[in-house]
């Protein structure tokens, strides 16, 4: 049942499978440097996948693309990279895996993510499929680098793959969110990055720890 | 009076009522008396209506359409606001309302010496406010005719109670407020969703449409239905596995409150209850009629042994509301059991009777829980050992109690007696020509009943003679003294409307529609059910005329004067009044004879004069009645919730990383199951 | 012979012979013992001679102890009225409904119990609450036997019941089982009446009396009600047993005066045999401790249960 | 069978009780003159055919109380004479107060004298009762039964026996008849 597919869905499949890796191998590793690079990565393909999307879909796309490499491939990353030096975090994160298991992790989330993908759209025709598989790939990859890892900043880049994940969901679902609700979320991501290194500069000069474990004894 | 009339009788009554609470929230002291006076003017209007539908055969269902805009095409359709809900009140909704507004008139009245009485211990406004709240939920209940209505005035009578059941702020009115909620909640919810699945989901279809759905509904969706709704009707009108509440509730409640919702609003609940299963269930199957029974049976009987046992005058009333509602639905049970076995004369007087003693109850019961309010408001507790001598100090108001508590036990002259005997005269009518099973079931019935008018008889003379009679057991009562008019009209209008209301009960049987059982052709002085017949108003001057007899002759064989007043015998030593008789003593044979049931534990600590010095100085007898159902069915239940959520506390371990991965699982499992 | 001269004949004859009731029932124990004993006319002089006495009104008691002597002497005279003794057919026999008759009976121990309690006095306190006990736990035996008596003969007036059968005795020969019912309502004669195994009517010792601790405090016209309320109702019960045990005449409206007389002396016949029972009973079985009267009650409610389910199962055949 | 024989013997056998007439017929013993207000109690009462007693211990030696018991029995048997013991004072019409009244029991004996409704007989049996007997000037005993209520009869004797009870009781109740 091999369909011949044409040459920008060709693309779009590569982007999407790339995306996923980026965000696969950025998930196993422990400097802080590596996962804002693997993030930036990531977001390129992201942007490369809504250009590859807008040639059979909407225009507008191509303006989403612009935003997402103007906030999510150079903004965020420097606001993190930049409050992370000024904090002077130690730049290595703890994890509740060793770094093979958590490719181990990674990899059993993805198998999930692609069976949860199957079983909600088989009725889409192929590209949207994978689409929609690589959104839950995303978000579930992002949820799992959540919760494995201690510290806080792979916190804020597990998030950041979640919310990747529900970007290429929207766009391939909806084809086009409108410019105004892109550039709402656009502005809400950074604000998050910002807040979020705020809170662990603050945390850090406070508790003096970076590791959320030992966050459980503020109970009241 | 023409509809019109009626019908803006009617809505001022309603609207009075909600203007009442409005008014009862203004800063200025006078408001209190103003919210009253409203709200008793406005229950006036509504008592007038509801006698005159009530009564009026000609009249089927008042609906105000006279107030209604009238749409473009000339057909009156009712407030667009209000999604289109007619409220009416067609001839059975205007008995209960009219007993509602009898008794809210008389309450109203009650409550403004009362409540000044008490201003330091209520914040009187919101009392004020919370009872028009109440009094407009029920008379709402009443008007609606579809389950929207009916459900949101049910809300608002819970809510308006319970946060009345709050008013004192103190611990136990707290506990019982937060049981009362649960419960009554659980049964509105049980209700809904009884209604619901009757009517197939459609939040605002008229009662008259489910009649017509109800036919057609598959088995199993019927009788769960029935289940949910006897529940909740049966938890709120304090049914036995559900009456856990009713007697820690009504205590609490400010008197007059307590009032209204012993004898009103359990009536409201088997108002509910006869409007589903007689205006909009085609035929009820045989497990539902003989549960009703069953548990009917059982409340009455519990509800009297524990009024035999109480020492708490509040209590003891609110158990004896379990009983009566308990003999209620035993009526109405029998009521259905004789339609369904085919003696139909059976039918209308058990469902006649039921209704006639659901009437007098409200009537004596408000009565007795006005007056236990006079008396806790005299000698400051509510213990029946901490009463006496009240009969002596205030002799018009005992002799008002007097009357309301042999009404209460269902003697003679008064009304309630006239039910029981309606009721029990057409049980035994029936009993020859029944088939087998209705027999079996008539029999049990009969001795039941027997028992239940023979305990309630001792408990209401017990609540009497220890608290009106003998000698002042503590200064309070000592110092009691005749309760000032406002206290004492409503007490006195109530005794008087309890024996009217017995005496004529042939005719307003007549006038609300029983015509075979108190026939026109024989003036409507005689009660004819069932083989035998019973004239209340002879049978009331026969008894007159021979005590008038006796009065006479005491006059004409012995000299009057020849009298003296001295000191009981008391065998030649001073007795003080802590040797007279107390309500746990007074009860102590039935407490041993049904020892089995009740479990009352007895504690008698003897303390010795010094630690090593054998001689007892004081011996201190103390009385433990464990509440059966309490501690069985309700405590388990609790122990068991409790020890759930004890186990649900602990997932909460604070750490993030937990609580991110559960929701991942739960994104995972709603994709792959669920979708 | 119209229904009023019935009723007024049977008022007359039955608050006659009332008093001559305790006389016989002490004429006959005396002689058990083996004593002479007092004449059985002594309680007329005894009433009597109170009827002169002062009246000495506890001051510790309200209004409650001058109404119970009235209400106990009331609703006797009620039922001595109503009920079917000397006549049938007589003018207040549709009231005569046993669910009224019961719940009369109930009225009046119900004020006998709240005027005992009223004198504030331990022992009145004691026999109040031990009344109370056996009058409400009697009332599902009253309404049973009544219902099975009721069931039997068809009306569910007891003048109609009695009335029904041609002569007044022949009740047991066309239904033989009703003797079950029977038995239970002599037990809640017995109960009611305070005689024998529920409670010794000549007792001195307060710790063992029921009825008479009630009267402690009432002396001179009160104390002669009392006593004479207690007297009547004693007859009224000894006379309905009687009526429905023994087939003797009882006048009917359509009975000549001589028949009349005949009913009087039958009447008066009836009483003497009844007496003569009740004091064979009590000079022979002892007084029950008043924590075994539960036994006796439950006797009697079950005798009168089975009683009802004998006559329904024999409406079957 | 012996249930029947018994009662038999009992209704129908030979009477124990001894004969009215020695009782009532006295001829030698004379009796203090019955007072006049005596006289108008008993014309009062119907001639006292039926009275009713209350016996008061108002500190005997229970000697008294013993012969008063005798006087229930089958030999005495004083119902047949119309007079029966009551329980209480309230139903009384006759007083038999026995013994020497001592301190702690005058409150008792007065309270009781005026429990009991007014035409009211006292009768002081005994010698303890009449005069203070040997207790007469102890220092727990107040005095004879008059120093604390009206006494209509008095019967001596230490204790006086049934008979002699009864005999003064029924001369009283005769005189004051005719």
């Amino acid at each position: 049942m091999i369909t011949t597919f044409t040459s920008s869905e060709v693309t779009t499949i590569a982007l999407a499978v790339s995306f996923l890796l980026c965000a696969f191998l950025g998930s196993g590793k422990f400097r802080l440097g590596q996962i804002i690079r693997y993030y930036a990565l990531q977001s390129l393909f992201l942007a490369g996948l809504l250009v590859s999307m807008a040639a059979y879909g909407d225009e507008h796309l191509y303006l989403s693309a612009l935003g997402v490499i103007i906030f999510k491939v150079i903004l965020i990353p420097a606001i993190i990279s930049t409050s992370a030096k000024r904090s002077s975090a130690s730049g290595r994160l703890t994890s509740f895996v060793r770094p093979a298991p958590s490719y181990f992790v990674s990899g059993i989330t993805l198998l999930l993510a692609v069976l949860a993908g199957m079983s909600i759209a088989p009725a889409l025709e192929e590209t949207d499929l994978i689409l929609t598989v690589t959104a839950f790939a995303a978000m579930f990859l992002g949820g799992a680098m959540m919760a494995v890892r201690r510290d806080l900043y792979s916190q804020i880049i597990g998030f950041f793959t979640l919310e990747n994940g529900i970007a290429i969901l929207a766009a391939a679902t909806l084809g086009a969110i409108p410019l105004l609700a892109e550039v709402g979320i656009f502005f809400t991501i950074t604000i998050g990055a910002l807040l979020m290194s705020v809170l662990s500069r603050r945390l850090k000069e406070l508790y003096a720890v970076e590791d959320t474990g030992e966050l459980r004894e503020l109970v009241d | 009076m023409s509809l019109t009339t009626l019908a803006i009788a009617l809505v001022i009554s309603v609207v009075g009522t909600f203007a009442a609470g409005l008014v009862a929230l203004w800063p200025d002291p006078r408001a209190h008396r103003a919210s009253n006076i409203i709200l008793a003017v406005s229950a006036a209007f509504g008592a007038v209506v509801g006698i005159y539908v009530a009564t009026g055969s000609n009249v089927s269902l008042i609906v105000p359409e006279a107030l209604y805009p009238v749409a473009a095409d000339g057909s009156a359709h009712a407030w667009p606001m209000f999604y289109g809900m007619v409220f009416g009140l067609d001839r059975f909704s205007a008995i209960f309302f009219s007993i509602l507004s009898v008794v809210t008139v008389l309450v109203a009245v009650y409550a403004i010496p009362y409540l000044e009485h008490y201003a330091a211990s209520y914040n009187v406004r919101s009392v004020n406010a919370l009872t028009a709240l109440f009094i407009f939920g029920m008379q709402g209940v009443l008007l609606s005719t579809n389950i929207f209505g009916f459900m949101t005035f049910w809300e608002i009578i819970s809510i308006a109670s319970f946060f009345l059941v709050l008013a004192d702020g103190t611990e136990a009115s707290r506990k019982a407020g937060f049981l009362y909620l649960i419960i009554t909640h659980i049964g509105a919810g049980a209700i809904m969703s009884g209604l619901f699945l009757l009517s197939g989901g459609a939040l605002l279809s008229d009662f008259s449409v489910i009649a017509l759905v109800t036919p057609e509904l598959p088995e199993v969706t019927f009788s769960i239905a029935l289940g949910l709704l006897l529940f909740g009707f049966g938890s709120k009108a304090g049914l036995v596995p559900f009456h856990v509440w009713l007697p820690e509730a009504h205590p609490q409640a400010p008197t007059h409150v307590s009032a209204l919702m012993s004898g009103v609003m359990l009536k409201i609940a088997v108002y509910g209850f006869l409007r589903v299963l007689l205006f909009m269930l085609p035929g009820v199957p045989m497990w539902f009629v003989l549960t009703i029974v069953v548990l009917g049976v059982i409340s009455a009987i519990v509800g009297v042994l524990y009024a035999v046992l109480e020492r708490d005058i509040k209590r003891l009333l609110a158990y004896s509301s379990i009983e009566n509602l308990g003999l209620i639905f035993t009526m109405i049970g029998v009521g259905l059991l004789a339609g369904q076995e085919g003696s139909v004369d059976l039918t209308q007087a058990a469902l006649y009777a039921a209704l006639f003693l659901a009437a007098s109850h409200a009537i004596f019961k408000t009565g007795l829980f006005l007056s236990s309010g006079v008396i806790i408001a005299a000698v400051h507790s509510r213990r029946l050992e901490a009463m006496g001598g009240l009969a002596q100090r205030m002799p018009m108001f005992s002799v008002a109690v007097c009357v309301l508590a042999l009404s209460a036990a269902a003697m003679p002259p008064f009304a309630p007696f006239m039910a029981e005997w309606t009721f029990l005269q057409a049980v035994v009518g029936a009993l020859t020509e029944a088939t087998p099973m209705l027999k079996v079931a008539l029999v049990v019935i009969l001795a039941a009943v027997g028992f239940v008018a023979g305990l309630a008889l001792f408990a209401m003379v017990k609540m009497f003679a220890i608290a009106f009679l003998a000698k002042p057991r503590t200064d309070e009562a000592a110092a009691a003294v005749e309760p000032k008019p406002g206290f004492l009209i409503p007490i006195v209008v109530l005794a008087f409307i309890s024996l009217i209301l017995g005496l004529f009960s042939p005719l307003v049987l007549n006038k609300i529609g029983a015509v075979d059982l108190a026939p026109a052709d024989l003036g409507t002085q005689v009660i004819s059910t069932g083989g035998g017949g019973l004239a209340p108003l002879s049978l009331f001057l026969v008894i007159a005329g021979i005590s008038l007899a006796l009065f006479l002759l005491r006059r004409l064989l012995s000299d009057v004067k020849f009298e003296r007043s001295y000191q009981t015998w008391d065998c030649g030593q001073p007795t003080t009044p802590r040797m007279e008789y107390t309500a746990t003593a007074f009860s102590a044979p039935i407490r041993f004879f049904f020892r089995f049931f009740l479990r009352a534990q007895k504690v008698v600590t003897a303390t010795p004069l010094t630690p090593n010095n054998p001689w007892v100085a004081s011996r201190t007898m103390s009385l433990l009645v464990s509440q059966v159902w309490y501690d069985r069915l309700y405590a388990p239940i609790g122990s068991g919730v409790t020890r759930l959520a004890g186990l649900v506390g602990r997932l909460q371990n604070g750490s993030i990383q937990f609580y991110i991965s559960l929701i991942l699982l739960a994104l995972l499992v709603t994709l792959i199951v669920a979708l | 012979m119209n229904s009023i001269v019935l009723t007024v004949i049977q008022i007359l004859v039955v608050l006659l012979i009332a008093p001559l009731s305790i006389g016989l029932t002490r004429f006959f124990k005396a002689r058990f013992q083996g004593r002479h004993g007092a004449v059985p006319w002594l309680p007329y002089l005894t009433y009597a001679t109170m009827m002169k006495k002062e009246n000495v009104i506890s001051t510790s008691g309200s209004w409650m102890l001058r109404t119970t002597p009235y209400a106990v002497l009331g609703s006797a005279v009620f039922l001595a009225i109503v009920l079917p003794l000397v006549a049938t057919g007589g003018a207040l026999a549709p009231s005569s409904n046993f669910i009224v008759v019961a719940a009369v009976l109930a009225l009046g121990s119900a004020f006998l119990v709240m005027g005992g309690l009223d004198t504030g006095s331990a022992f009145g306190g004691m026999g109040s609450s031990r009344e109370m006990t056996i009058v409400s736990l009697l009332e599902p035996t009253v309404i049973l036997t009544f219902a099975a008596f009721a069931l039997a003969t068809g009306s569910s007036a007891i003048d109609g019941m009695i009335a029904g059968s041609s002569v007044a005795g022949e009740l047991l020969i066309t239904a033989p089982y009703l003797l079950l019912s029977l038995l239970a309502l002599v037990l809640v004669a017995l109960a009611e009446n305070a005689r024998y195994p529920v409670d010794n009517a000549a007792t001195h010792l307060e710790l063992t009396m029921v009825h008479e601790a009630m009267v402690l405090d009432y002396s001179g016209p009160y104390l002669a009600m009392m006593e004479y309320a207690a007297a009547l109702k004693l007859t009224v019960f000894a006379l309905l047993v009687a009526n429905f045990a023994m087939p003797l005449p009882l006048i009917m409206t359509s009975s000549s005066p001589l028949d009349v007389l005949l009913a009087v002396g039958s009447t008066i016949l009836k009483l003497v045999i009844m007496m003569f029972a009740v004091a064979l009973l009590e000079s022979t079985i002892a007084k029950m401790r008043f924590y075994r009267v539960q036994e006796f009650l439950t006797g009697a409610f079950f005798m009168a249960l089975t009683g009802l389910a004998l006559a329904l199962l024999s409406q079957l055949l | 069978m012996t249930l029947i024989r018994l009662l038999n013997l009992l209704f129908f056998g030979p009477k124990v009780t001894a004969p009215q007439k020695n009782f009532t017929e006295v001829k030698d013993v004379d009796f203090e003159a019955v007072g006049q207000d005596v006289k108008s109690v008993i014309q009062k009462l119907y001639g006292g055919r039926s009275l009713r007693i209350r016996a008061v211990d108002a500190g005997s030696s229970n000697a008294e109380e013993i012969e008063l018991t005798a006087l229930n029995n089958a030999y005495y048997d004083i119902d047949r004479f119309g007079l029966s013991f009551v329980a209480s004072p309230r139903h009384a019409d006759i007083l038999f107060v026995t013994g020497p009244v001592t301190r702690n029991l005058e409150r008792a004996l007065r309270t009781t004298y005026e429990a009991a409704p007014q035409p009211c007989l006292v009768v002081a049996i005994g010698d303890g009762a009449c005069t203070g007997g040997i207790w007469k000037d102890s220092y727990a005993v107040v005095g004879p039964v008059e120093a604390v209520i009206p006494v209509h009869v008095r019967i001596p004797g230490d204790p006086p026996s049934p008979t002699a009870i009864l005999r003064g009781v029924l001369h009283a109740l005769q005189s004051a008849r005719t």
